[in-house]
């Protein structure tokens, strides 16, 4: 990792997580095809979920590639920032799987489902067990819900929170886990391999995020114009065996 | 009782330097003796006295107790031994977290001496050294000779068959210095209790020694019994010792 | 700002009691297993009572491996040690396995480091009355040490206490994780602050008797 | 798997630099500051030389709170420091900062402990030579309580070295981030064994020297 | 030259019970005086020496050096005299991690004298107690009596006003004693050097002391001056030092 701060004219500096599959590989793919727009692409590694927006908000970088269109709105409501959502690239469709089951139907009460803890994710993965039917949640909570929303729970299901990188790990200890787009392929599972997943048309959209006054820079324009080329949709497609896909035509 | 054959000590000073500091030193001590072993400040005398009991393991010899060579024994045999050897340090050696009652306690605890039995030996020996009423304390707030005397009640304790001193009134006032060499003696002929004495005090040597061995740089210069008349002394510090002792008989 | 606190005390006192079964499990083991492991590493180096080379050098490198794993990397590691020992790997008390076998060597560390400040004198003195190693080290060498060994307990738990929040990947709440789920994750700053507080005082209140205690066990 | 090993050599030795950056500099700020600290804790105590109980609780008091504190929180709390003092609070050496507050006061409590230690006796007699606190501390109490000391410095370099890790979160780097983000998150064991491996070593060789040096030193 | 006026020190046993260690002593050493304070184990000698440079803040009483009375001294003031009094302790207390050398070095250190000097001075001290050859080695590495003389050569470095000693040769063989008292009765003479020495060897008070002031259970019992002949005794310990000290001027 470099210091951040020493930002040249031709130069862009993207924060993103390294923790995270899918923006890493895509940002270290592009950087030679920048280079021959001129571009100096600067990959800030920062592994963490909120530092990232911080510096983009603080100007100490340019960009950010981590989050997802919900993540981004529900902290700007909170930070009181207006980052914006400047370029999509992909989805990451998240799912419930299982070692114990081969089908839904198979769940038993009182099964322990496990849920990422992060705030980005959380939410989202009690929305999908309330939106199929495991669960009821506050009205309007949404995406923000938290287990403190959970106002029916007929089947006695177990909700254990975990780190996102742990719940693919801890298949052997739950009997369903809500487990993120690329975190799956860790224990040798698939897209395919869930016993329900998101649609991939699903809101929850990797973005390239940046603040409003720079969102028609000309730098981040180059990095669309690379970025949603059919070159990078095949690397992600390639790379990713279909648990992380493109959503750029 | 105890005898040592040959014992040679060398320490390592740094890398390269070495020193002797006991050279091929052989020694008999009977049943019954008190011995004393005097010399100059650096003889050699503390290390000899620790090779007794194996606290210092001599580089060459042997020593023998009671005619069996302790130093082949294993490891729960020589425990068993030194349990019937008790040592009064030159520097106390006091348990300083335990109090004085417990610090004479620790002994007879080691020698699988039941708990009732304790209460009165421990009592006996602090009287013995009149601290009765500084059981309770500990030792940090002792005067030097009471920490001392401590270390006397200590090694007297467990009845020990030898007793090996380092300069054991060496903190003590006449007096009590003198009540102590009584007590000494008395165990020594009561109970027959061999004794090993290191001492720069030539009243100790002449009050309780029957023998006594001079040391001079890790060797032993000479070594007599203290009632032979017809010896004749070699070095300054057994004069002394002799000469001393006529001059206190014709005042006697 | 303090309708939010008071109305998530409850919680808080939930991630209280999270902490403390972490912590006192660990807490436990780094007792149990820790001051023989320190005990034994002392005993047997160079010099010592046990001289051992070859089981000093196993023991100190086991240490010196785990005190070399990050505590994420080691709770990931020992999953499956986990699993074995308390059926699974996520949970509070499952948390508990790896955080103390990240403070065993610790630990260990550290009562070796108490174990040689003890006067030799007072060893060899114990050596002269025909004592066991057992009797050495229980009735002399931790008598004389204990003091030291209190502090570096009372150091053990405050680390464990701010160590236990990286247990929280494996669902293992606690107030470390509370603070910066809800305080960090979720920006609520007075959450933040008041779990914080409450383990601000934990510490104090760990530190200041250990202190304490350690002072009137201190006869030298 | 040795292959991708090899490909990401010059990775995890850009990691292993940036660890020594940070727990260089960490290391640097504990001496320069975490010895003064633990020894005016000492000085300051009850019953010793400078008896200040005023200092001391304030000093003792921070001390604990950064104790307290979990290390993510902390280094997240002090970023606006971070960025005054070096301008940035991403990076490596800005990573630092949040490391040394965090290691100061513990290795405080490792100093004041070391010092408890010296022996009274010999503080004593420098008192009546009339020798001034600075002397008596400088050379009389860390001659004595050197090799403590020692053994106390390779143990914070080491807990360092695994503390780093948490640094990740404002883009420092460092052989535990890269284990983790590789071994953790992108499951790929063998490069994790791999850095893992090269933070055993790196321990190891910290432990000996260090308790090498503190035998060398100990001459009591 | 030294006056304690009435001086009492007590310590906390432990909650509730107290001792007292010295109960309203008052003493007069003047300039040149070798002043022995003797007395029983306990007596409470070492806490009364350790008054006379406020290593032991006394409870009541006043301490004055030079007619000044240093209880009430700045911090800085009170260094400065304690500069100038030397002392050697009961138990050494060397510094473990400093070589002998080093050791004898320490207080001329603090002193401010330069490091050119000092090696004259150390060497020097060194060899009036025989240690030049030990000058390089560790404290741990030497025999109780070399520990006590690099104590004294530590106390001599500084050719201190007044010399402090508590039970100076108690580790020591009497030829050694015998050279280190001759020696301390030299300076005391040449450079009129004052000495309050706690002592419990009688030949030590003898040979060099001009008044002996005798201490039982923190009270002095007696003061008197050994030369003279028409004192009459009071305690067991007085009798002992006159009733043998005529002895021997029999015998000589
Ligand atoms: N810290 C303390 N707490 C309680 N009692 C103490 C403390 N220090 C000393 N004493 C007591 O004060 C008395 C006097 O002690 P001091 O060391 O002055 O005796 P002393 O005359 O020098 O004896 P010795 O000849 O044995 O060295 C002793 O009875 C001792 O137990
Ligand atoms: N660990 C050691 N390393 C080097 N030399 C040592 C060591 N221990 C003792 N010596 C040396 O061995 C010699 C004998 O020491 P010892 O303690 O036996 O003397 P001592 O006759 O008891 O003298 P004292 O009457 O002064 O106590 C001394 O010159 C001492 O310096
Ligand atoms: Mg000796
Ligand atoms: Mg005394």
């Amino acid at each position: 990792a470099t210091n951040a701060g020493e930002v040249k004219g031709n130069t862009l500096v993207i924060a993103t997580n390294p923790s995270f599959n899918g923006f890493p590989e895509i940002l270290e793919y592009i950087q030679p095809k920048l280079k021959e727009q001129g571009i100096d692409l600067k990959i800030q590694f920062v592994n963490d979920i909120i530092q990232p927006n911080e510096l983009v908000n603080d100007k100490s970088v340019d960009a950010n590639a981590f989050q997802h269109i919900p993540y981004m709105e529900s902290y700007n409501k909170q930070h009181g920032t207006q980052l914006v959502a400047a370029i999509k690239v992909l989805a990451w469709p998240s799912g419930l799987y299982s070692n114990r089951y081969k089908n839904i139907n198979d769940i038993p009460d009182g099964a322990t489902i496990s849920i990422p803890q992060d705030p980005s994710n959380n939410g989202r993965a009690l929305d999908f067990l309330a939106q199929h039917g495991f669960i009821k949640l506050k009205e309007g909570v949404g995406l923000s819900a938290t287990k403190k929303d959970i106002i029916e729970n007929k089947r006695n299901f177990k909700i254990v929170e975990l780190d996102q990188g742990m719940s693919a790990k801890s298949l052997d200890d739950v009997d369903l886990a809500f487990i993120l787009g690329g975190y799956q392929t860790a224990v040798g599972l698939h897209l395919k391999d869930a016993l329900l997943a998101e649609d991939s048309t699903s809101e929850f959209i990797g973005v390239i995020t940046t603040r409003a006054d720079n969102q028609n820079d000309e730098k981040i324009e180059k990095l669309k114009t690379v970025l949603h080329s059919p070159d990078v949709k095949k690397f992600i497609e390639t790379t990713f065996e279909g648990d992380i896909i493109p959503v750029f035509e | 009782m105890i005898q040592l054959k040959n014992i040679k000590k060398i320490y390592k000073v740094k890398k390269g330097v070495t020193f002797e500091a006991i050279k091929s030193v052989s020694l008999n001590v009977e049943k019954g003796d008190i011995y004393g072993i005097i010399g100059f400040s650096g003889a050699g005398k503390s290390t000899l006295l620790r090779t007794i009991n194996l606290l210092e393991k001599p580089d060459e010899g042997e020593v023998l107790i009671e005619g069996k060579n302790i130093m082949t024994l294993k490891k729960k045999e020589l425990r068993h031994t030194r349990q019937s050897i008790s040592m009064i340090f030159q520097h106390f050696n006091l348990i300083h977290n335990k109090t004085v009652y417990d610090n004479v306690s620790f002994p007879l605890e080691i020698a699988g001496i039941p708990g009732v039995k304790r209460k009165n030996i421990i009592e006996e020996c602090l009287s013995i050294v009149q601290l009765e009423d500084k059981a309770d304390q500990y030792p940090s707030s002792l005067s030097g000779g009471q920490k001392q005397r401590v270390a006397i009640a200590r090694a007297l304790a467990t009845n020990p068959k030898i007793l090996l001193c380092d300069e054991p009134t060496s903190a003590l006032d006449p007096q009590t210095t003198e009540s102590i060499l009584a007590f000494l003696k008395k165990i020594n002929q009561e109970l027959n209790i061999t004794m090993v004495i290191v001492t720069h005090e030539m009243d100790v040597v002449r009050k309780i020694c029957n023998k006594v061995a001079v040391m001079e740089k890790g060797s032993i210069l000479e070594e007599f019994t203290l009632s032979d008349q017809q010896y004749d002394p070699k070095s300054e510090i057994a004069k002394l010792i002799l000469n001393k002792g006529k001059r206190m008989k014709l005042n006697a | 700002m303090l309708d939010n606190i008071i109305q998530q005390l409850p919680d808080i006192m939930e991630a209280a009691k999270e902490t403390a079964i972490m912590v006192g499990i660990s807490v436990a083991s780094g007792i149990i297993f820790g001051i023989p492991l320190g005990t034994i590493l002392f005993l047997t180096r160079k010099g010592q009572l046990l001289e051992q080379s070859y089981l000093f050098n196993l023991l100190n490198s086991f240490v010196n491996l785990v005190n070399a794993f990050p505590l994420l990397i080691l709770i990931v590691a020992v999953i499956p040690f986990t699993r074995l020992l308390v059926g699974t790997s996520v949970g509070t008390v499952p948390a508990a396995v790896p955080l103390s076998i990240a403070i065993i060597p610790y630990f260990a560390r550290l009562i070796e480091q108490s174990l040689v400040e003890v006067n030799k004198g007072v060893i060899e003195a114990s050596i002269s009355m025909g004592a066991n190693i057992f009797q050495i080290v229980w009735k002399v060498m931790f008598v004389e040490a204990r003091s030291g060994i209190v502090v570096s307990l009372s150091n053990i738990i405050i680390l464990l206490i701010s160590y236990s929040t990286i247990a929280g990947v494996v669902g293992a709440g606690g107030l470390g994780d509370f603070a910066v789920r809800n305080g960090y994750y979720r920006y609520q700053p007075d959450i933040m602050l008041a779990t914080v507080f409450v383990m601000i005082v934990l510490v104090c209140v760990i530190q200041i008797s250990g202190s304490r205690l350690a002072r009137y066990l201190d006869k030298r």
